[in-house]
């Protein structure tokens, strides 16, 4: 190994920038699940929540150097896939009678 | 060079690999290459399908659902995975190894099951 | 092994029925009367409260298991168990609402019975679950069900868009949710709730990181359970999803939250400096939520004159009561105050709630079974004509809500503001006086159900196709039957439930019991009585 | 402590095991007819119905006897433990002891009379079975709240009858102003019983743990000292919750409209039994009252406050049940000033004669609606003396009664309730002398009125349509339970003769009960604070003299009082005085003092205001206007930027998730 590939592998990035991407990542999304009108562009601002979310979870697992947050983000992943899947569904329910998939269009149920 | 960059050395080498390799390769190509135009040549190559079309252009709903039911299946194996990677420690421990077994053939039993209803719904047909 | 399977049983038998009934519908033709699944369900329910019964009875000594073969990952104490028994009862009785019901929507499908038992046995594994990893999945399961459930009558477009928006607005709290769990792990690097208190109260913890973590988990909580302001879904949801759905969601929702947020409160953060102040305290958070809650949703129920809708309301109401359970600090005998455990107001109140709403609940699926889900004033004026058993039912529930003398509901309000003002030296008298005169203004509209059933005419233009359906009237009669014989000899489920929040003591923070409880092996905690803990 | 006193406890009661069955006995009549009663026959519903409540009335007697044997302590019966929690224990337990007792022979008494009157009264309605099912279900609600042996018992009965009020004032719910009426009763009523419910909460946490009176009783004591200000707050608001269920100010409103129900439950629950109810409350605690200067004060003037303005408002009534509705209140204002003044025997031996004569005259009005097939309006009576003779005999008896006249039961109870105000104005504030004032100057209103209506109604001339009067008759059935109500009427007042009689059998019947009673002197001294008649009156004076002087005095104003009734109103019809309906005076009375529309003005719109307010301000006007559609025509133009607040509910809701998360994070770092 070469002393420079020794020297990386000894100097961690610091927690707090993976925090800071993280977090950044959870503001985006959240500002996509608060903006965004059309319904499959929100599905995806949770699933950047989620990630954001997974990106911290590692960075606190390296953090701390045990195993925890690997396994919670797998279970994290698989959760998200079968959120994604209902979600489509519903989607797809929701173009069904409004023959549109906008956010705003749901306004049925008020008051 | 001050310390606190060294991590990112790799990175920026990497960055000039890549940059570098694709340039050199483009160009060599540039280069070497005989160059007789034709009007078929001149469009991306795309088996014979029409590549130019609107980028608006509705898919049918059911490559989504495939995909999700695929995304699903396909991700119980990141659970499945890590066990078989430790499945020789688990075998050390002889309390532990029953339940180690069990409790994956519990959870492929759902998965399973999960399967047969996913087919005999009809999801796995195309019409 | 199978001994640990034993303990998990109620489980087991609900997973099992679950994926029964998957398979048994799907392979049964189509378009066939699916309502013999619900019988089916029902007795898997029925089995699993034996079960836990019987586990009742197994950990008499006060002892709870925590098994290795499940890597510590569940906790069966009386609280877990309580609760899982009234989240049995719930989804049994609303299953028997929906038999008919469902054929008259015309989405009598199969699945449906398969998502009640897993959202069940989602709501079980959360007041069982014992690290954060399993208390997100468990409520996922539990989640993800009900949001399929809410958007079950695929034709209706107020259900889809019931579940939409439950949906959009569930996993943004989910994420929430685990952000919080993230930070609590990044502060402690465990994800054991156990660890986490031992670390939390050790002083081993990054106390900011904790701290935001502790506020995100109770803002994700705040939003299942419908504490304002983190409430706008429930009355879009509640009035859009099918009435039987409603009825099951109002109350295994609320009693899984509550009881996940509580273990998930006292074990992680109940050590005195995260319960009274010096660093910052969550009783203030809980104060202020459930003052906000019970007053936001009692004033907008006022107004409100569709059932389902004003049910909403009410739970929103209700949970600002059954917020104030988690400020109970028993008094403890040696003079010391019990700071794990809670009373019995918690549990109590919350069979209370689940009774008198299933039925509320199955009246509505009665009156709305038109087609068109309708549960306007018009839908069930008169009522007591047509129908006097389901007018008498719905009458018991709104007065068992209100909190009249020989309901379930009184009883429950008077446990739990009893033992809030015997704990903790008087300092929520305010908080006590707050929520009596609430549950006092919410008698005008609870009354006024009662009003319109009784003493209106049925509406001219739309008269009542009352739903006939003999399960669902079993089901309707069987929960204001509970609900007066609570409210009349409530003894022994109050001390049931008293034993079942003392039951936190032993299986939280073992921290700040380190005289006591120190003893305990990983395996099994320690035996203590309920006694010695208790005043009495 | 709590041992000691269930030690005691122990030792002071004896157990009765019929007890339980004098509860339960209406409650099995109201199951048995409430679930049967439509498929079984009218008789049988009456045999139930009427039948539970006689029984119920002979088990009294006999319990009674027994209680009268004892030498010391009370009759009690557990039933089983209730509910026990924390330092909390409560029982459902009865208890039976002097004060009950009188309650208790009063409610099964009078309660048989006015079901055995029902029968002919209610004979032709088709909800004959419901009406005996509600009513076996007020009965049983009204044994619960006089027999319950701790505060939650009485809760319990406390909350029912209000409940079975509500149910039967909108008896014939096809009216849907008497379905209002109900709601309205029912929403004054939880006012009260908010209040009631805040103190007994209160009460519980600074009495350790118990509810129970025999045991409140000795805690009362140590609270006195040491918590004075929260005891005065337990009573006043306790004294809010008497003033919801017995109609007095500023709650009283519910009641004139409550006579939207039929007659008989106007006579049983709105004039006997249930609006009494606040006034039991009150001599049932009467430990922690005597304790609170401050409280009796305010008892004292709004007793007499509202027993003079009702008596007021009455003179200008022209329904028969008005005025006898506002007479009613006007009565209780007389029991609760009584209270007040610490007059506790004058408060239970008024109750029990006003139930007596107020029941005959709510009968009576009911007979003669009876016979006039609903005519209400005393316009359009007169004469009736020669139709219904036995109501005409029994009306006039009640009505001298309740005016005042020597020798008939109101004026022995309420000469005392006078004598008390006047003797004891020198303990307390000063304001007790307005109080015997004010209830002087009611006593002459209600002399007046009484008989105006009794003029009105059974002398002059006819003044209604001739087929009505052709057919006006008098029942047997009903006959009887207003004979037995005249007699109690005219009788009734011999429990209770005058101090220099020394014959006052109430007083020491009471004895036990209202008899010793820890308390402290103006000057601070602790004392045994006794009631008037006691052995040791400390705080009070007896003066033969006095006595007979207000004797005199209160005679005096009542013979003016129907002197003046009479010379006005028994005339032929065409020289009746002319109401002066222009008059400011006649106005603000027939107006009820404007009370209803300043609680309109006052509480009720602002309340259904703020609900609409919140509903839109929040729901349409935050989320709708603001957010996502206000945005569209003036934040639209500052830049896309704030284009987040137009996208449409769902997102606006998460935006107010986010938004509270921000705010929780912030409070709390």
């Amino acid at each position: 190994m070469t002393p420079l590939l020794a020297s990386m592998s000894q100097t961690a990035i610091p927690l707090s920038w993976y925090l800071a991407v993280a977090l950044i990542l959870f503001a985006i999304g959240t500002i996509g699940v608060l903006t965004r009108r059309n319904a499959l562009v929100v599905l995806m601002s949770v699933e950047i929540l989620l990630n954001a979310v997974n990106l911290t979870f590692l960075a606190f697992a390296r953090h701390h150097d045990n195993m925890d947050g690997h396994v919670v983000t797998f279970f994290v992943i698989a959760v998200a896939a079968a959120e994604a899947a209902v979600g489509l569904a519903l989607v797809l329910g929701i173009f069904r009678h409004n023959r549109s998939v906008n956010v705003d269009s749901m306004t049925a149920l008020r008051n | 060079m001050d310390p606190n960059y060294a991590p990112y050395v790799p990175v920026v080498i990497i960055g000039i690999l890549v940059v570098g390799l694709a340039a050199v390769i483009l160009l060599a190509n540039r280069f070497l290459g005989p160059r007789r135009t034709t009007r078929e040549k001149a469009i991306p190559y795309e088996s014979g399908v029409d590549p130019v079309s609107t980028p608006r252009q509705r898919f049918s709903v059911k490559f989504y659902m495939t995909a999700m039911l695929f995304l699903i299946f396909d991700l119980e194996v990141v659970f499945i995975y890590p066990w078989a990677a430790r499945y020789s420690e688990f075998l050390r421990d002889n309390a532990f190894a029953p339940i180690a077994f069990w409790g994956m053939m519990f959870f492929v039993t759902i998965l399973s099951l999960g399967l047969l209803y996913e087919w005999k719904r009809g999801a796995m047909d195309w019409e | 092994m199978v001994d640990d399977l034993l303990l998990i049983s109620p489980l087991l038998i609900v997973t099992v029925m679950g994926l029964v009934s998957l398979l048994v519908g799907v392979f049964a033709p189509a378009g066939s009367f699916k309502g013999w699944l619900a019988f089916l369900t029902s007795f898997g329910f029925l089995a699993a409260l034996g079960a836990c019964y019987m586990l009742w009875h197994e950990t008499s000594a006060g002892a709870a298991f925590s098994s290795q073969s499940f890597h510590y990952s569940l906790t069966l104490d009386h609280f877990g168990l309580a609760l899982c028994g009234v989240i049995l009862l719930g989804a049994l009785l609303a299953t028997l609402t929906a038999v008919h019901y469902l054929p008259a929507q015309k989405s009598d499908h199969a699945e449906y019975y398969a998502l009640i038992a897993f959202s069940a046995l989602g709501m079980m594994i959360m007041v069982m679950a014992a690290d954060l990893l399993t208390l997100f999945v468990a409520l996922e399961v539990m989640s993800i069900s009900i949001y399929i459930l809410a958007g079950f009558k695929r034709d209706s477009s107020f259900s889809t868009e019931s579940a939409m928006k439950y949906f959009i607005l569930g996993s943004f709290a989910s994420a929430i949710l685990l952000l919080g769990i993230s930070f609590t792990y990044g502060a402690t690097g465990t994800i054991s709730m156990r660890e986490i208190g031992l670390a939390v109260a050790g002083g081993d913890a990054h106390s900011e990181l904790a701290l935001f973590g502790m506020v995100m988990l109770i803002v994700a909580f705040g939003f299942k359970i419908a504490a304002a302001p983190f409430h706008m879904w429930t009355p879009d949801v509640y009035e859009g999803a099918p009435a039987s759905v409603t009825g099951f969601m109002a109350v295994g929702v609320k009693a899984a939250g509550f009881g996940a947020l509580a273990r998930l409160l006292l074990t992680c953060f109940g050590a005195p400096e995260y319960r009274d102040g010096s660093a910052v305290s969550w009783e203030t958070l809980i104060v202020i939520l459930a003052v906000i809650s019970m007053c936001a949703g009692n004033l907008m129920a006022l107004a409100q004159k569709n059932l389902k809708r004003m049910l909403a309301y009410s739970a929103i109401a209700h949970t600002g009561y059954l917020l104030m359970a988690l400020l109970v600090v028993p008094a403890s005998s040696d003079g010391e105050q019990a700071l794990n455990a809670l009373g019995g107001g918690l549990v109590f109140y919350l069979l209370a709630y689940t009774l008198a709403n299933v039925a509320a609940f199955g009246v509505a699926a009665a009156v709305g079974a038109r087609g068109v889900e309708d549960a306007g004033e018009e839908a069930y004026a008169g009522l007591a004509g047509r129908d006097p058993m389901l007018a008498f039912a719905l009458t018991i529930a709104m007065l068992s809500l209100l909190g009249i003398p020989l309901t379930a509901g009184f009883m429950g309000k008077l446990t739990l503001f009893g033992e809030l003002l015997s704990s903790g030296g008087g300092e929520y008298l305010w908080l006590v006086v707050v929520a009596v005169v609430n549950s006092v203004v919410s008698a005008y509209y609870y009354l006024r159900v009662v009003m319109v059933a009784y003493m209106q005419d049925e509406s001219a233009e739309k008269p009542i196709a009352l739903l006939k359906s003999a399960p669902l009237r079993v089901a309707v009669g069987v929960a204001a039957i509970l609900t007066l014989v609570f409210g009349i000899m409530p003894n022994k489920a109050i001390n049931a439930s008293t034993r079942a929040g003392y039951s936190l003591v032993h299986t939280s923070n073992p921290a700040t019991y380190g005289a006591r409880v120190s003893a305990a092996k990983p395996a099994i905690t320690s035996t203590v009585e309920p006694k010695d803990v208790a005043h009495r | 402590m709590q041992t000691g006193n269930a030690v005691e406890s122990a030792d002071f009661f004896t157990h009765a095991e019929l007890l339980p069955w004098i509860v339960l006995l209406p409650l099995l009549g109201a199951a048995i007819n409430g679930l049967f009663g439509k498929r079984m026959s009218k008789g049988a519903v009456t045999f139930f119905g009427v039948g539970s409540v006689v029984a119920a009335f002979v088990l009294s007697c006999i319990e009674v006897s027994r209680l009268a044997e004892l030498e010391s302590g009370a009759l009690a019966s557990t039933l089983w433990t209730w509910f026990s929690s924390f330092e909390l224990h409560i029982d459902i337990a009865f208890s039976l002891d002097q004060l009950s007792a009188v309650l208790l022979l009063v409610v099964t008494g009078v309660g048989s009379l006015i079901h055995i009157f029902s029968i002919g009264y209610m004979r032709s309605d088709e909800g004959y079975w419901k009406y005996f099912s509600y009513l076996n279900l007020f009965m049983f609600s009204m044994l619960l709240l006089i027999l319950g042996k701790n505060l939650l018992v009485l809760f319990v009965g406390w909350e029912g009858v209000g409940l079975c009020s509500y149910l039967l004032i909108g008896f014939w719910f096809k009216d849907m102003p008497k379905a209002e009426a109900g709601q309205k009763a029912f929403v004054t009523n939880r006012v009260g019983d908010l209040a009631f419910l805040i103190g007994a909460f209160i009460l519980l946490f600074y009495s350790q743990g118990t509810l129970d009176f025999h045991e409140l009783k000795q805690t009362a004591a140590s609270m006195h000292t040491d918590q004075p200000v929260e005891l005065t707050i337990v009573c006043l608001l306790f004294l809010v919750g008497a003033c919801g269920k017995s109609a007095q100010i500023p709650l009283y409103v519910w009641l004139p409209d409550a006579m939207a129900g039929p007659t008989p439950v106007s006579a049983l629950i709105h004039a006997a039994t249930m609006v009494t109810a606040g006034v039991y409350l009150m001599v049932r605690t009467n430990f922690m009252f005597s304790a609170s200067e401050t409280a009796m004060t305010v008892v004292a003037i709004v007793g007499a406050a509202t027993a003079l303005m009702a008596a007021t408002i009455a003179l200008v009534q022209n329904d028969i049940k008005k005025v006898l509705a506002y007479s009613t209140v006007s009565q209780i204002g007389f029991m609760v000033a009584a209270v007040g003044v610490g007059g506790y025997v004058a408060a239970v031996f008024h109750l029990m004669t006003h139930a007596f004569f107020k029941a005959c005259l709510f009968l009576g009005a009911g007979s003669v609606i009876h016979a006039l097939h609903h005519e209400q309006d005393i316009r359009k009576m007169g004469a009736l003396k020669k139709k219904l003779k036995v109501t005409r005999w029994s009306f006039l008896i009640s009505c001298l009664a309740i005016a005042g006249i020597p020798l008939f039961s109101g004026f022995f109870s309420k000469d005392e309730i006078l004598f008390t105000a006047f003797t004891t104005s020198h303990w307390g504030a000063d304001p007790k002398m307005y109080v015997f004032g004010m209830l002087l100057l009611a006593a002459f209103c209600t002399a007046f009125y009484m008989f105006r209506l009794y003029f009105l109604t059974f002398e002059g001339e006819y003044r209604g349509d001739k087929h009505t009067w052709d057919h006006a008759h008098e029942e047997t059935v009903m006959n009887i339970p207003l004979m037995v109500l005249g007699f109690l009427a005219a009788a009734g007042g011999l429990l209770g003769l005058p101090h220099f009689t020394h014959a006052h059998f109430l007083h020491g019947w009471l004895q036990p009960v209202l008899g010793f009673v820890k308390g402290k002197a103006p000057d601070g001294t602790p004392l045994e604070f006794i009631q008037v008649g006691g052995e040791n009156a400390f705080t009070y004076v007896h003066d033969t003299n006095t006595e007979l002087m207000l004797m005199g005095l209160s005679v005096l104003v009542a013979a003016i009082g129907i002197l003046l009734a009479w010379r006005l109103y028994k005339r032929p019809a065409s020289e009746l005085p002319k109401a002066p309906v222009d008059a400011w005076w006649h106005r603000l009375l027939s107006n009820k003092y404007y009370v209803d529309e300043f609680y309109d003005a006052t509480i009720v719109r602002p309340l259904r205001g703020t609900a609409n307010l919140l509903h839109k301000v929040v729901d349409v006007g935050l989320i709708d206007g603001l957010l996502v559609k206000g945005p569209a025509k003036t934040l639209g133009k500052i830049g896309d930027g704030l284009r987040m607040f137009q996208n449409g509910d769902v997102q606006a809701y998460a935006t107010v998730v986010v938004v509270g998360m921000a705010a929780a994070l912030f409070f709390i770092v």
